[in-house]
């Protein structure tokens, strides 16, 4: 089956910013077109890949995330979990997906206290049969941009505990010549990415949708994102 | 003076003890009475003061600002709308403007920028585009001025919370610190959207009886002008302290971008306009008198967040996030949908009418009822004064060098505030939202791609505010220029530029000489560059205790590039070769005058800035583009503050690269290395050879003066290596340091 | 009828922002500041005369949006009452 | 000593924040909820055994860091002394 079978649909919440960003970068690297899914639609048609978009939903107000884990699609996107669907959230869609109880955790404010936009390197943990993770080597390193003031993941210590011995730990932040230090955030045991324990829910701050041509400074989120949709069709 | 007639409505009638106190000349009270023939009520006089506000009316920079060419085969739309719009080919325009937010962002920092970002951004997609860029230009005070840490970081994380929020990428701008700026800093933002040209939407209203309506966020009390709101005798009712800086609200700004942009896809407007500075007042008048018509509104139906709103606040309020339209008649419940599924408030508040009047109800009375004329048309002009200037002296270099190697006196200006690296500040900005920035902050100019194409758009924001004082034509002439070399240098051809005139009192001559020279200069430089003015903005009276800023009339230009592939950086690599553009091998002494050097490190003597050539300018910068295009240049970066050495230091910082430069043989050594020529760019080449041919082919002065090497230091001539790594941490260290009060 | 909702870092979790108010507040020569922690305070006016009932909705907002329960705690004050 | 600040908006400071909460909570089905503000809390702990001078202290703090004075109201309670 060829990628452009793949059907994958893009929720779009009021300010959410990287919408369009990730239905281009599906597109070219696919060759089909996600929907965009509304938020106040309460059905999602069959999907193969949901994916939540970043961007500040609803402003970033009362928590990141919040306010948009609570809309009326997010039913269906559960739903669609339940059921065995693969769900990806970037950046503000991670801090969604949390918010949602689709993945362990929170999103707390970067130890800066800033907002941080620039190049990681992360490297692939992998462990856990995901379909994000599954075509990439462990130890695989990426150069993916990170651009959050809420990115610094936060557990309790069993949790992360549980994280790291489940092999939910999909990427990590690692050492690089970039500027500044490795882990951008703040974030606890470096983590950049996680999934769910069946792996099949996968959340991480940094962008790969903006990281898919040696033009924008990187194109290895065109090979993530390449990876995790190959992993899906086969 | 007697009332000819009663003004309207209830209000009490004014008098010029109530004009005065909102910032009107005794001159200009006369003129309304005339003009009305009557006394003006508070809400008429309060629209008469905002209109013919230095803000609206340009009353004492119009005169000059007349001398600007704005014309141009490019040019789609000149100043007079809310920005200007240049044709980038294909079907395509870009759309752009710069506007200050000095004032408030004083006051209040995080906010006072954030809106500042929010209105600009809202006077791009007003006319249809897509904002893609945002750029700023900041000036602070002295870096260890007790105010300059929370000024910045509050500034800083101001134009990041709305730019980053409403999701367009912030791609550059510049940051001078000067004492000058202690008590009036100055914050400008730059915001660049992209349209199809033969849809773009402007702001004369047409057709009497169409429907006026009013979208976006409710109308509150912020923003109202401070001194008249503080004025008990203008209102009965107790005024506690309201606020005068405006909340931004970038959740909504996004929505209502998407909802106008949504809306001007359909075929449904005709006239918008934002509310900007003094609200309902300046986008009604405007979009009446621009029309050649006249507005009727009933200020009872406009969404109020507040109860018991006079007709004096609701015209006045600056309240964010709001815009005025004039729809087709049939067109309102499409519109309305379209808001309605944006969850925005969208209301008809009145319609067009013929009579040239503005008539506006209130609790079923007429509030105001004033003929729109003289509103714009005898808005005030002043031909103000200027001041002569001593023509000031030229700097002999020997004056003030010493013999110190230059590497040493290199490690000084670079550890500065003024050539230290801005990442402290450019990472709080989204650089890389809209997957098209090709060159984020950190480069000479910025450079998105147009989306879809191998286009790109480049934009750079500049001004030297020490040449300016020094010698306002220059200066103004020297901004232009060095804008035009930072688009140059990536290997962009500027197009147009948008300008922010940010000065002191203009009613001082001395003022008036540094606005009306520098627009002259900007002028002469924008003839010569074909980059003609399209948009722009004034900031007057920015002084503190009497003392006026340094002048600072900042150029924002926009150019393209047709092969983003084709684009260089800083960053040379191994075994390049370094030339020199716009010098030749002989020179060596340089221009020491109002330099980086000068002020740093000799005590900024008297003398004359830089003299700029403009066409030396174009011409060296024709040449760079094309080589770049051609692909012989393969890094380069223009020389400004700090001179010859500096640049290549931040070529070497940047490419992480060591380089060997030769020493000219005789001459003054930091002349040489420190000085400031202008129409000078550092290149990188792997064929040193065949550049120089082509620079002499073409006329161009040009030089190899040396060329990288993998060794991790930099040195010049057999002086001692200074490390890279050095003076890498050295540039990187000083901002956080000065940020965490180190 | 107001209610004040005062939500709180549970203990244990980090508050950098706390800390770093603490560290500015020693650097401003307030030498008597220990711990800061910083927390949200919503104020609701909510359409409902009893105070029990409206307690018991709140309640019901905050364990559905208003807090994270992960790391977060709340607290209910019917400020209606007490005040003017 | 523990003293708490609580921190608003300003009457008539527009708070999007609370509006957006606002809205959610409505179509959540909480529709008892009119407006809803949002401020903070700080709680600090202050090596300090006189309330007054505490009192007195926490307000310089509040002037030059905590509240920005502009556009926000600041309200000081000693908690040590009412709370266990
Ligand atoms: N306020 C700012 N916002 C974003 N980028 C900035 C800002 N200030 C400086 N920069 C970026 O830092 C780099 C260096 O700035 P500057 O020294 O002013 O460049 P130049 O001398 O080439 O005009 C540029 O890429 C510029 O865009
Ligand atoms: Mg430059």
């Amino acid at each position: 089956m060829s990628l452009s079978a793949l059907r994958v649909a893009i929720i779009v919440f009021p300010g959410s910013n990287c919408d369009r960003d990730m239905m281009v970068a599906i597109e070219r690297l696919a060759g089909r077109r996600p929907a965009l899914v509304w938020h106040k639609e309460t059905s999602l048609d069959p999907v193969d890949l949901a994916i939540i978009p970043g961007g500040f939903s609803y402003g970033d107000y009362l928590r990141c995330g919040a306010l948009a884990a609570r809309s009326p699609i997010m039913e269906a996107v559960l739903d669609h979990a339940a059921r065995g669907g693969a769900v990806m959230g970037i950046c503000n869609g991670f801090q969604v997906l949390l918010e949602a109880g689709l993945l362990p955790g929170v999103l707390v404010e970067n130890a800066g206290l800033k907002y941080v936009c620039r190049n990681t390197c992360i490297e692939v943990v992998g462990g856990t049969d995901s379909p994000f993770t599954a075509g990439l080597a462990p130890g695989h390193r990426m150069i993916i941009p990170v651009a959050h003031n809420e990115g610094n993941y936060f557990a309790g210590d069993e949790d992360l505990q549980r994280l790291e011995d489940n092999g939910q730990i999909a990427f990590r932040y690692v050492d690089s010549d970039i500027v500044g230090p490795a882990n951008p955030n703040g974030a606890a045991r470096d983590i950049a990415g996680i999934v769910s324990a069946n792996g099949r829910v996968m959340g991480m701050m940094p962008h790969p949708e903006r990281a898919i041509s040696a033009e924008l400074g990187s194109a290895d989120g065109a090979t993530m994102l390449t990876a995790s949709l190959e992993a899906l069709i086969s | 003076m007697s009332d000819i007639m009663t003004a309207p409505h209830q209000d009490p009638a004014m008098t010029f003890e109530n004009a005065a106190s909102m910032g009107l000349s005794r001159e200009e009270w006369d003129l309304i009475l005339t003009r009305l023939g009557r006394t003006p009520n508070l809400c008429e006089l309060g629209i008469f003061s905002a209109m013919w506000s230095e803000h609206c009316s340009y009353k004492s920079s119009k005169k000059w600002l007349k001398t600007l060419p704005t014309e141009g085969p490019q040019v789609i739309q000149g100043p007079g709308e809310n920005a200007g719009a240049v044709d980038i080919g294909d079907g395509l325009a870009a759309i752009f403007k710069i506007e200050s937010h000095n004032h408030p962002s004083f006051i209040e920092p995080y906010q006072g920028a954030a809106t500042g970002v929010g209105g600009i951004l809202r006077d791009v997609f007003t006319m249809g585009a897509r904002p893609v860029a945002l750029l700023n230009a900041l000036r602070f005070g002295a870096a260890d001025h007790e105010k300059t840490r929370h000024l910045l970081s509050g500034v800083v994380s101001g134009i990041g919370g709305y730019g980053n929020c409403i999701g367009i990428p912030t791609i550059g701008g510049e940051v001078n610190f000067d004492a000058s700026y202690n008590g009036n800093i100055l914050v400008n933002a730059m915001a660049i959207g992209l349209a199809n040209s033969d849809r773009i939407f402007r702001s004369a209203a047409t057709g009497p009886g169409n429907p006026v309506i009013y979208v976006g966020a409710k109308t509150g009390r912020d923003g109202i002008h401070g001194a008249t709101m503080a004025s008990a005798e203008f209102s009965d009712e107790t005024e506690s302290k309201r606020p005068t800086v405006q909340v931004g609200d970038p959740f909504t700004g996004k929505l209502l971008m998407e909802a106008c942009l949504e809306l001007m896809a359909s075929d449904s407007v005709l006239a918008i306009q934002d509310m900007g500075a003094a609200g309902l007042t300046s986008s009604s008048v405007e979009m009446a008198s621009k029309g050649g018509l006249g507005m009727e509104m009933d200020l009872d139906l406009v969404p109020a967040r507040e109860d018991g709103m006079s007709a004096y606040e609701l015209m006045l309020s600056e309240s964010q996030e709001r815009m005025l339209m004039v729809l087709k008649p049939d067109a309102t419940d499409t519109a309305r949908q379209i808001f309605e599924k944006w969850d925005l408030d969208f209301m008809p508040i009145g319609k067009v009418t013929e009579t040239g009047r503005l008539v506006l109800l209130k609790d079923g009375d007429v509030a105001c009822d004033i003929p729109l004329a003289p509103l714009v048309d005898d808005a005030p002009e002043y031909d103000r004064p200027q001041a002569e200037m001593a023509k000031r002296p030229t700097l002999a270099s020997a004056d003030i060098t010493d013999g110190r190697p230059v590497t040493e006196v290199l490690a000084e200006l670079l550890g500065s505030v003024d050539l230290a690296s801005r990442r402290w500040i450019y990472e709080q900005y989204d650089s890389q939202v809209m997957a098209d920035t090709i060159a984020p902050p950190g480069g000479d100019a910025g450079l998105v791609r147009i989306h879809g194409s191998r286009r790109g758009l480049a934009a750079s924001t500049d001004c030297t505010p020490r040449y300016v004082e020094a010698d306002p034509r220059t200066g103004g002439a020297q901004a232009v220029a060095e804008s035009w070399r930072n688009l140059s240098a990536i290997g962009a051809r500027g197009l147009a530029i948008t300008n922010n005139l940010n000065f002191g009192n203009p009613e001082r001559p001395e003022i008036l000489t540094q606005m009306a020279q520098s627009v002259l200069g900007m002028g002469d430089a924008a003839r010569a560059l074909d980059t003609p003015v399209v948009s722009g903005n004034v900031s007057l009276y920015n002084e503190t205790d009497g003392s006026a800023i340094l002048p600072c009339p900042v150029i924002g230009m926009v150019g393209t590039i047709e092969d983003i592939g084709a684009a260089v950086g800083m960053a040379p690599t191994a075994g390049m070769a370094l030339v020199v553009i716009g010098q030749t091998a002989e020179t060596d002494d340089g221009w020491l005058g109002v330099s980086l050097y000068a002020r740093n490190l000799a005590g900024s003597p008297d003398a004359a800035p830089p003299p700029v050539d403009l066409q030396a300018e174009r011409r060296n910068g024709l040449f760079v583009q094309q080589q770049i295009a051609d692909g012989l240049i393969t890094a380069a970066h223009d020389i400004s503050d700090g001179g010859l050495a500096v640049a290549v230091a931040e070529m070497c910082i940047a490419g992480r690269i060591g380089a060997q430069v030769a020493l000219p043989d005789g001459g003054n050594r930091h002349g040489w290395a420190f000085g400031e020529d202008q129409a000078r760019y550092i290149v990188a080449t792997s064929d040193a050879g065949a550049l120089l041919a082509e620079a002499k082919a073409a006329g161009v002065p040009a030089a190899a003066i040396g060329s990288t090497r993998d060794a991790g230091e930099l040195q010049f001539g057999d002086e001692n290596a200074i490390s890279l790594e050095d003076l890498s941490n050295l540039v990187e260290a000083t901002i956080p340091a000065l940020m965490s009060g180190g | 009828m107001q209610v004040i909702v005062n939500i709180s870092l549970k203990e244990g979790v980090l508050d950098p922002q706390g800390r770093a108010i603490g560290r500015s507040l020693t650097d401003l020569g307030f030498q008597e500041v220990g711990e800061v922690r910083v927390g949200k305070r919503i104020s609701l006016d909510i359409d409902e005369t009893d105070p029990a009932r409206a307690e018991q909705r709140v309640a019901r907002m905050c364990e559905t949006l208003l807090a994270n329960t992960v790391i977060e705690d709340y607290e209910i004050e019917i400020a209606g009452e007490n005040e003017a």
